[in-house]
């Protein structure tokens, strides 16, 4: 286990008391405003003490009531992204980013320095002061400063709420390298189902203080009965990928357990394995193969499970090959087309519903 | 040798016009370092580097004699001053002893202040606190005045208007255009105004410290001591 | 006439020596006391916090004389000194400085501290999960940010180490051209009959020096400010 | 116009040059980060001094360079809700909300104070102080407290980028009533199109200081040439809807000028006027009406014109009785279909793909 | 024996008054000024700033000389004073007052200022767009956040009130019971040979109570503190 944390915590009115254990890749931490995500966060980090508890990364342990250890802040080599920034203000946006390398007396890494200025568009930032940049300018130094520290692990409090639809697919894929190429584990806060499905290997659903349910991100996230943690319009599942060949007219055809997948034009070299997220209200069925339709993907599947909710939808979770896929359909279609378990039909899914962001790199390649 | 005096401040000009006279004579250096009387003293304990030490207090001359601190037989009495009572303004002075029926308190009017220094620390003020008690008026009078911590802030006091009336050295009252002297306090109504001077202890250049002070009982010495007011000790 | 004798002018002199190493010699103290104040938590913090402030309670006569006991030639720490370094302080211009150090101190460790007081410690946290360590957190974050502070401090105790007389006179008495400053001078000629004029020069003389360096510090700490805060 | 701008800006090497004139309702600014968003709003509220220009809001002047007017800030009487809070440390919640009408020495209105409470979950965080506040808590407070101030515009820089989606949802209908209700417009900064969608009367899209394009809302929507700026996942276009009955089973009907739309529980009365955003992703075209499939809206339409770009991708403007309707599809499928202007099809859209955050009240009702 | 005679006790009693009142008095102005020294942008600022500093920079007694020149009864506004409003400061209380509040406004000023400064103006911009004037502002936003500054201002200058002894015996001089203030005292016990004792008594006193005010102040500012930044 990459991340093992328990803890048990005070803040006024609001008690803090969970465990979870997370392994090496992206841990999301998930949950409502006012959860404990950002409180957590900082006691991995050691800005605040636990009452008790125990936290140890990636096998080093960083915090242990019971055995009265607590390794200073400076000494975890944990890269903390903020809520909100916290840029040093007297520094400028160069020396901001080297800032880490410098306190720590490692000499300069202009590699590392220039691909990090390019990936977040920081170039013609550097020689400012914080105080004139907007909002998301200053979110991206402060993203790339942690990154320039060479931590052990990442740990990110919605460090994209900020930035724009633009920045955000830009900066994705980097943090997707992160995790693969140089191993560093993130801890990672969001709001953001996209986010979640793109980046997560593991999700920790919180709850007043509580983890209410945790696991690896396939399976959480094609859970029917999680979808009430995730949001309706955010439940989606996530299939495994291989990049089967690019056509001329823009469409990318990729191999999925269940068939071929068509996609907008996959940024990716034939081969490659991807992790795809299918929005589960993205996802029609048909009991007839429609003909003459827009949508490329129909894909014939078998209905594992239908869960109704108190509203008007209904989860339908199908399986695909060896892919487990969510629909999200109103309970009249459903009626309508009598679905039920074992049963057979087609999942018709448009492919520009598929969005960039939801294309990510899968954890093998 | 040049030498170091430690010289109560109001001294002043006169010890240092006789000073330049003496390095003129004899190619000394002499550097004064002026203060009031209690610093000097507790300094010189303290191991200041002063060769000569003149005061305007005989008690803390005493004081120092008392712990060892001054040369054996070079303590002498260098000069002397005498109390006057000035008045605010330009006027005639009046340089003669003032005459017992004189009505210091009328002459203040109801509300003013009479400036003296210190009545309990500060020579100046203990000199003109015993005059004002041999005249019998100290009594009625203590209630009226106005203490500073220097004969020269009392003098600063008269010559502003702000006291009508004051008690400062006649060496004092000389050099001040905006006062003038009413009269002279009885020299047997107070202790003797006595400036006494020695060589210290740990005086680096004691023959030369004592060449200087007896240079300032000489004639030359009086005479420049005199033209600032200040009269040759009793005998 | 000359505007000022060479007495004076050696004065004018002195009490520049003398203020400028009074300053410069407090500023670590006063920063490390200002620390402590404003983030220990310890106990006797009160105690320290009404020891650095005796010196403004203190008439500063008995400031010089405590010093005078303590720091004299006959003194415990004064005799220690000598013994051991060398370092004579009674009597002589480091005496001086030590006096307007000491005066000068409360005010230094004030305004430093309100200004540690004010930097935000979420931006210390930020640093520390950089790997700064806390001095080196304190070197990059906390004193550039307070340096404004800073400056203040030390413009103030610089101002009152050229204003210093009490204790200045009793620690190290008035002599000419090794512990008369300027103040000192003033109070000479002032208990001089006609010394008025030559005082009130001297007094212009220092009140243009410390206007002086008051506006070139006003100036300096603007600029660290506007670096700091782009307002 | 209730809202004139027309300024001109230098900060550093970033120059803001640019006039808009809106309407009544909600206008959104719309841009990248660092396109001069916040500069803007910042004008409006006073707390920035163009170089030159004319601010006039519901017909009073605010600030005219040539005039030598310019009303000073707390004489505006906008409610400013900032990118970054901004509370009061030294107040608790409850002080915060209170602070404007106790400033401006007008008695309490406990009605309203309680609304406002209520509808931002505040309630439990009155007597707190703002640090103790999570950060989206604090956003909250921020928004109740410009709520609380009475103002004739509401000035509000991305304040929900930092609110998990139910809290957005919760929050979005408030603001939808107070444009209607109150009729205080609003200057509104988002990176969100869905927030867009749904609030917007009028939209100006920015780009580095300047106005590359303004108008009312439902053009801008339905504008092929302007899905670019919208971003492809996020452009649709909005359709005029009216309720017809609520299912049993949950879905509600709607009356729109090209047929019915089915879609889950609308929670409106019978009758009640909505806007619906339609994503162009979430639209399929087939030349057949398909059959026993899912979606349960399938819409006549004429195709009024494609727009290639230079993706995969075509959008696709159809005409479905009075209102417009964007799609988005494949080059590949278009093609096959062989779409082309004048043509007929069928739109086929899912009904859960309608977010509830994507209904809004219409603007007559 | 006594710890004090009844002479020492009055002194005691009259420093409390007058340090008291010399902060009340001093702390409407210092704030003013403090607050256009930090935000204000108008000619003359320097001058402004330099004036202020004024007391810190000139020997004590020679700022009781112009207070004496200035304030005296003689004195153009001493006259104007008297003849006006019947306020006559010479010789009275009053006027220790004023000396020890002139000569603790620098140090008040400062402390203040440095919190001025500190303020983030965009709190100050963010209550302006809820309707607050510039004047409402500063007494719901800015004043609460500066009160810990306002405290350490308060104290120090209380505390030099207390220790206040040049400028104020030069210009009020020292009248057992009405200006005799507890360093006049101590000043005066020095002077004469044996006198340490009863000065030392009084230095423990005088310490005593500004300490009691430090602590005071420093529990205060400290609530204050805690309750603005909830740290
Ligand atoms: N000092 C404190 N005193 C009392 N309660 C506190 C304190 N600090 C935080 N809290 C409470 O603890 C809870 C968790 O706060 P935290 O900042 O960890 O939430 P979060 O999940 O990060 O929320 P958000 O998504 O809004 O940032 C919140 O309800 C908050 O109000
Ligand atoms: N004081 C300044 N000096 C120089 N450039 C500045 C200054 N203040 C802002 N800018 C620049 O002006 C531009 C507009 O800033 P603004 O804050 O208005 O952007 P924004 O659209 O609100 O961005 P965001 O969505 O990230 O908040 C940015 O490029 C920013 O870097
Ligand atoms: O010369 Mo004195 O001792 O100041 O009166
Ligand atoms: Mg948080
Ligand atoms: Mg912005």
């Amino acid at each position: 286990m990459s991340l093992s944390v328990s803890l048990r915590h005070r803040l006024g009115d609001f008690a803090l008391d969970l465990a979870f254990e997370a392994p090496d890749g992206v841990t999301v931490l998930f949950g409502r405003s006012g959860s404990g995500k950002t409180s957590v966060i900082n006691a991995v980090a050691g800005l605040m003490q636990p009452d008790a508890g125990r936290i140890a990364v990636a096998g080093r342990v960083l915090f242990d009531s019971a055995a009265g250890v607590s390794v200073p802040v400076h000494r975890r080599r944990l890269g903390y992204v903020f809520q909100e920034g916290r840029l040093f203000p007297h520094l400028t946006v160069r020396q901001n980013l080297t800032y880490a390398r410098r306190v720590q007396r490692l000499g300069p890494d202009a590699a590392a320095f220039d691909r990090v200025v390019a990936l977040l568009g920081l170039g013609s930032l550097l020689n400012r002061q914080p105080v004139a940049l907007s909002g998301g300018e200053a979110q991206r130094v402060a993203i790339g400063r942690a990154l320039l520290s060479d931590p052990v692990m990442l740990l990110m409090d919605e460090p994209l709420a900020a930035l724009d639809g633009a920045r955000k697919a830009e900066i994705l894929p980097y943090l997707e390298r992160l995790r693969r190429e140089a191993g560093v584990p993130i801890l990672y806060v969001s709001h953001n189902m996209a986010e979640v499905a793109r980046l997560a290997t593991h999700v920790v659903a919180m709850e007043g203080g509580r983890v209410t349910q945790a696991g690896p991100a396939e399976a959480m996230l094609a859970d029917p009965g999680l979808v009430r943690v995730m949001g309706l319009r955010d439940a989606g599942a996530v299939l495994q990928a291989r990049v089967l060949r690019h056509g001329e007219d823009g469409v990318s055809d990729l191999q999925v357990s269940g068939g071929v997948l068509c996609l907008p034009l996959v940024d990716a070299p034939v081969g490659t394995d991807l992790r795809v997220r299918i929005l589960a209200q993205d996802v029609m069925l048909a009991t007839e193969r429609p003909r003459n339709i827009s949508a490329l993907n129909i894909l014939p599947v078998t209905v594992l499970a239908l869960r109704r909710g108190d509203g008007p939808g209904v989860i339908v979770q199908v399986q695909a090959g060896d892919d487990l896929l969510l629909a999200r359909i109103t309970r009249r279609s459903a009626d309508a087309l009598g679905l039920r378990p074992g049963g057979t039909c087609f999942a018709v899914l448009k492919s520009v519903a598929v969005a960039p962001t939801d294309i990510g790199l899968g954890l093998q390649s | 040798a040049d030498i170091t005096v430690f010289a109560a401040a109001s001294l002043g000009d006169a010890l240092s016009e006789a000073a330049e006279a003496w390095t003129a004579g004899t190619g000394h250096g002499v550097t004064i370092a002026p203060a009031g009387s209690s610093a000097l003293a507790r300094q010189i304990a303290a191991g200041a580097p002063a060769d000569v030490v003149i005061l305007a207090n005989t008690d803390w001359m005493d004081w120092l004699a008392g712990q060892g601190l001054l040369r054996d037989g070079t303590r002498r009495v260098l000069m002397g001053n005498s109390l006057v009572l000035v008045a605010h303004g330009a006027g005639p002075n009046t340089p003669e002893v003032l005459a017992p029926g004189f009505d210091i308190a009328a002459r203040l009017g109801p509300s003013e202040r009479l400036a003296m220094a210190l009545v309990e620390a500060v020579p100046a003020g203990i000199y003109g606190k015993a005059a004002l008690q041999a005249r019998g008026t100290w009594d009625a009078l203590a209630p009226r005045v106005a203490q500073t911590d220097n004969v020269r802030a009392a003098l600063a006091l008269v010559a502003l208007g702000e006291a009508p009336l004051g008690i400062v050295y006649a060496t004092d009252a000389r050099a001040e255009p905006r006062v003038h002297v009413l009269g002279t306090f009885a020299a047997d109504s107070h202790p003797p105004i006595l400036y006494p001077g020695a060589v210290t202890r740990e005086a680096v250049a004691p023959l030369a410290a004592l060449a200087f002070l007896d240079w300032l009982g000489g004639a030359e010495a009086r005479a420049i001591l005199a033209d600032h007011g200040f009269v040759a000790p009793p005998e | 006439m000359e505007f000022l004798g060479p007495d004076a002018w050696r004065a004018v002199a002195l009490s520049l020596k003398v203020a400028f190493w009074a300053t410069l010699a407090a500023l670590p103290f006063g920063l490390g006391t200002a620390y402590l104040l404003a983030r220990g938590r310890f106990p006797g913090r009160s105690l320290l916090n009404g020891l650095v402030h005796l010196p403004l309670i203190l008439p500063p006569v008995v400031t010089g004389y405590l010093l005078l006991l303590t720091f004299g030639r006959r003194g415990p720490v004064g005799q220690l000194l000598e013994e051991w370094f060398g370092i004579v302080l009674a009597f002589r211009w480091t005496g001086a400085a030590l006096a307007a150090a000491i005066m000068a101190f409360p005010l230094m460790v004030r305004a430093m501290r309100l200004a540690i007081e004010a930097v935000d410690p979420k931006l210390e946290a930020a640093a520390a999960t950089l790997g700064a360590s806390k001095l080196r957190v304190f070197a990059t974050v906390t004193l550039p940010l307070i340096a404004p502070g800073v400056i203040a401090g030390a413009v103030l105790a610089f101002a009152k180490a050229m204003g210093e007389f009490g204790a200045t006179i009793t620690f190290v008495s008035n002599i000419p051209g090794q512990t008369q400053t300027v103040p000192s001078a003033i109070y000479a000629f002032l208990q001089v009959p006609g010394g008025e004029d030559t005082a009130l020069r001297l007094v212009l003389v220092s009140v243009a020096v410390a206007m002086l360096a008051l506006a070139l510090s006003e100036w300096l700490a603007r600029r660290v400010a506007r670096r700091i805060a782009g307002r």
